[in-house]
Formats: structure tokens, C-alpha cells, sequence
């Protein structure tokens, strides 16, 4: 079950601080932010055309994959598990920060959960702006606080068969 | 009165459940929430100041708990 | 035609400043950087596919793309003109300079190059690494010098049917 | 002696050609060529100090060019 941000069909959701450029080029709708939490492969390029606008000149991404290495242990899988309510809910509130604080942004990202194996993605973000500097610190800034405040948890599958939930906090 | 409690992750295993009902006082605070769950087994998993979400926003320790809120105690974050 | 980089065949283009970690996993041969100028629409999923590896956990894209306005005037397309033998060369140097001050990053880049509509991709930049904060900084840096280095030229079309070579120099 | 030079975008249009070839006295540094050109119907595109490359490497201007080098005179780059 994919749970779709119902964000996306309320006007309320418009970003209040999002720039509208008159002109018969330039005009600019507010982008909505499209966030969801999904169960299945992400669709990069899908993701991609979601900030797609012809004023758009710079598309920055951040794909998280999977790696085989983590605190010096193999890694074989991990599993992704989400509050996935509120997991959606925070990454709207995320890229709608974003949008504030840059004008312009154009945001979408999807989170992965279930068991990925190694090089798969469970994390895209995507930023598109009129100019690079801004569609690059909106990656970065999502990225960053994504990791601070969504509630997700990942469980690594190690070569041993043992698993264990990530505790970033330990020391 | 008793707070049904979502839990996940690390945080259900320990308790052995991904939803359980916390036994407490009324009115009750996060933190007075936090204290009676030490109490049960599994408890012990809990950090000096857990994370917790009520109706899906974090609150912090201090918030008050009604009836009908849903309630999330969070492990440790690690998305991305 | 496509002129492909000659330096990945050619061993001696091996990045000596890249990192060979021992052990069962983690084990990453220096990764030759890729790159390419190209005539046809740019691959975005084939070009990450260039830099996955078991041990990268972080992929960072740019993307470049044609937008609708430039310096307030209405734009309807792009010519991109490159001396493609030497801007395939200076991405390479680009690439590998990268590689050397960033011990570990896995790069593709290819600038595309003819005549391109409003919203088409003109420069992708891909970076993959073990962790995040130096795959962003190497789409970065990148982008920042090949702007300065490349030899690669761009005319724009306007709605009035007026075409101009850009100077990023002019005042 | 004259040096073939390759062009490029604004300068191609400017000088009527992609390949051009310009007259200079020999041995002759990259300086000297540029000279050369300024003389040349277009010339009056060429900046203070415009970017040239030697076998498709940049030089500055008081790089020697030696008979077959593959020189060109390059306008400001816009790639990206």
C-alpha cells in the first residue's frame, strides 16, 4: 500500500512564500512539494519530472543506496520501517521549510521502506530552481534534516545472519 | 486510566508489541507517560529522553496527554 | 557521432590518489571517472548505473537545463557548440582532479551538445561515494570549474527569432 | 610563416571561418599571435586577454607555439 501525501489535492498546502514572477515568460505557479513514503522501487526519473517547469534551469539530487559496509561490518540488506503517517506528514513539513526559506524550490522526495539490498535506493530528494546554488542547498538542507526528525528506522542484515536496528544516537 | 502507546523498531521488540497500553495517572504529561513505561518490561531500552509524538507531531516532554491522542514513543532516527 | 572519452581503456588514466580499502567487503578498485560529450538526450539512470558500486551509499546528481528566460529575455532553445576533443579532455582533468582531493569519489559526467528545447538536459553530473557530504561537494565543485574551464559555448534562440552567442563575461 | 587556428562560436562568425590561417613572424609566442589576429577583419572580438589552448590544453599568453600545434583562439566559455 503506497500512502499518498494528501497534501497534494489541498490548496492549504500552496507554500505561503513562494514567488509568483509576472512576465509572459517566468510565471511561476507555487510548486506544491510532492513527498511520499513507498513500498516499492523509486522511479528516479518519475520523481525527477515532478519539479520539471520550463523556468526551471537546475535540478540537484540526492539518491541514499544501500551499501555493504556500515561501522565496519558487511552489510547484506537492510530493512526500512516507518511510522508512515507521520513519517509523510514530516517530510511535507520538511519541504515546505525548504520552500520557505528558498524561493522558488521546487521539491519532491520519496522514501523507500521494506528490505532493500545492497545498491538499491531508499532515498531520493530532488530540488529544481532557476539557478544551481539554490536547488543544491535545498538537497543538502533536506537531507540533513530528514535525518534528524522522520521517523524512520533501518535494521541491517549482516554476512552473520544477525540483524540490528541503526542507532544513530549511540555512541 | 491507561495510553494506548504506538511503538516501532527497536522499541517493539522490546516491549513486544507494536501497540500497548500504558497504565497512568490523570492528567498526565509525556514524561510522566515515559516514567510508567520504564516501569514495564522491556523498559530498560528507553534513553535518558525519548522521542515522542503526539497526533504525529514531536512534542516534548513537558506537553500535556488527552484522551484520543495518538500517542508514539520513537526510537532513535535513522532515515536517509 | 559520439566521441568517447579514450582515457577508459587506457590504465594509466586510473586515479593514483584513489583509495584501496582490504578487507571481504569495502574492497573498491579506483574508479575511473567517466566522461562524455554526447549529441543525443543524456541517460540520467545509465549514467548513475556508471557510478554504483557495493560500497557507495550516497549518489549526488546536477542537472543542467534549458529554462525560458535568461538575463529578463524570453528563451525558446539552446545551440551548445563544444571543441569536443579538448572539452572531453578538460571534463577528464576535471574529473580527476575531483578524484584526487576527494579519496574514494566515483564520477560520470556528460554535457550534451547541439540544439536543445526549453526543459532538455544540457550537463549531467553524477558522484558517488561511501558517504554523503563529499558525493555533494564533488557535483559542486565540479560544476563550479567546468563552467570556468570547458570549451563549450552556448547560443541562445529568443522569441524573436534572434540568436546570441553567451558571454558570461560581458558586463 | 602562418599558424592554422581553430575557432569557435562567436569567434567562428566573427572571423568567417572555423579554421583560420593567420601570418606571424617566427618563432612567435601565443601574445604574438593574438597580435596577429587583432589585425585580421573580426579581430575586434578578441578581449584583452583572450583564452587560447595549445594540442587542446590552455596556455598563457606567453606560451611559445611550435609548428604543429594545434592552437586555438577560444571565446568565453558557457558550458553547463
Amino acid at each position: 500500500m503506497k500512502w499518498r501525501s494528501s497534501h497534494r489535492s489541498q490548496g492549504a498546502e500552496q507554500v505561503p512564500g513562494a514567488a509568483v514572477t509576472p512576465g509572459p515568460h517566468g510565471i511561476e505557479a507555487p510548486h506544491t512539494p510532492y513527498v511520499a513514503i513507498v513500498e516499492s522501487p523509486i522511479d528516479i526519473p518519475a520523481l525527477m519530472a515532478r519539479v520539471e517547469s520550463s523556468g526551471v534551469g537546475a535540478i540537484s539530487l540526492f539518491v541514499g543506496t544501500v551499501r555493504d559496509l556500515n561501522d565496519g561490518q558487511a552489510v547484506t540488506g537492510i530493512d526500512y520501517e516507518a511510522y508512515q503517517p507521520m513519517a509523510e506528514l514530516e517530510l511535507g513539513r520538511i519541504a515546505r521549510e525548504a520552500a520557505t526559506e528558498i524561493t522558488g524550490i521546487r521539491v519532491a522526495i520519496e522514501h523507500r521502506v521494506g528490505t532493500l539490498r545492497v545498491g538499491e535506493a531508499s532515498i531520493v530528494i530532488v530540488a529544481g530552481h532557476a539557478r544551481r546554488a539554490p536547488a543544491m542547498a535545498a538537497t543538502q538542507r533536506i537531507i540533513e534534516v530528514l535525518k534528524q526528525r522522520v521517523p524512520i528506522w533501518k535494521r541491517e542484515h549482516y554476512v552473520s545472519g544477525e540483524r540490528h536496528w541503526v542507532d544513530p544516537t549511540a555512541c | 486510566m491507561s495510553i494506548p502507546v504506538l511503538l516501532f523498531a527497536s522499541y517493539a521488540d522490546a516491549f513486544g508489541g507494536r501497540r500497548i497500553d500504558v497504565p497512568v495517572d490523570s492528567p498526565c504529561a509525556v514524561a510522566d507517560l515515559i516514567s510508567a513505561m520504564r516501569m514495564l518490561p522491556g523498559g530498560h531500552v528507553l534513553p535518558k529522553e525519548p522521542l515522542v509524538a503526539l497526533n504525529q507531531a514531536w512534542v516534548t516532554s513537558s506537553h500535556p496527554i488527552s484522551v484520543g491522542d495518538e500517542v508514539a514513543v520513537i526510537p532513535p532516527v535513522a532515515g536517509g
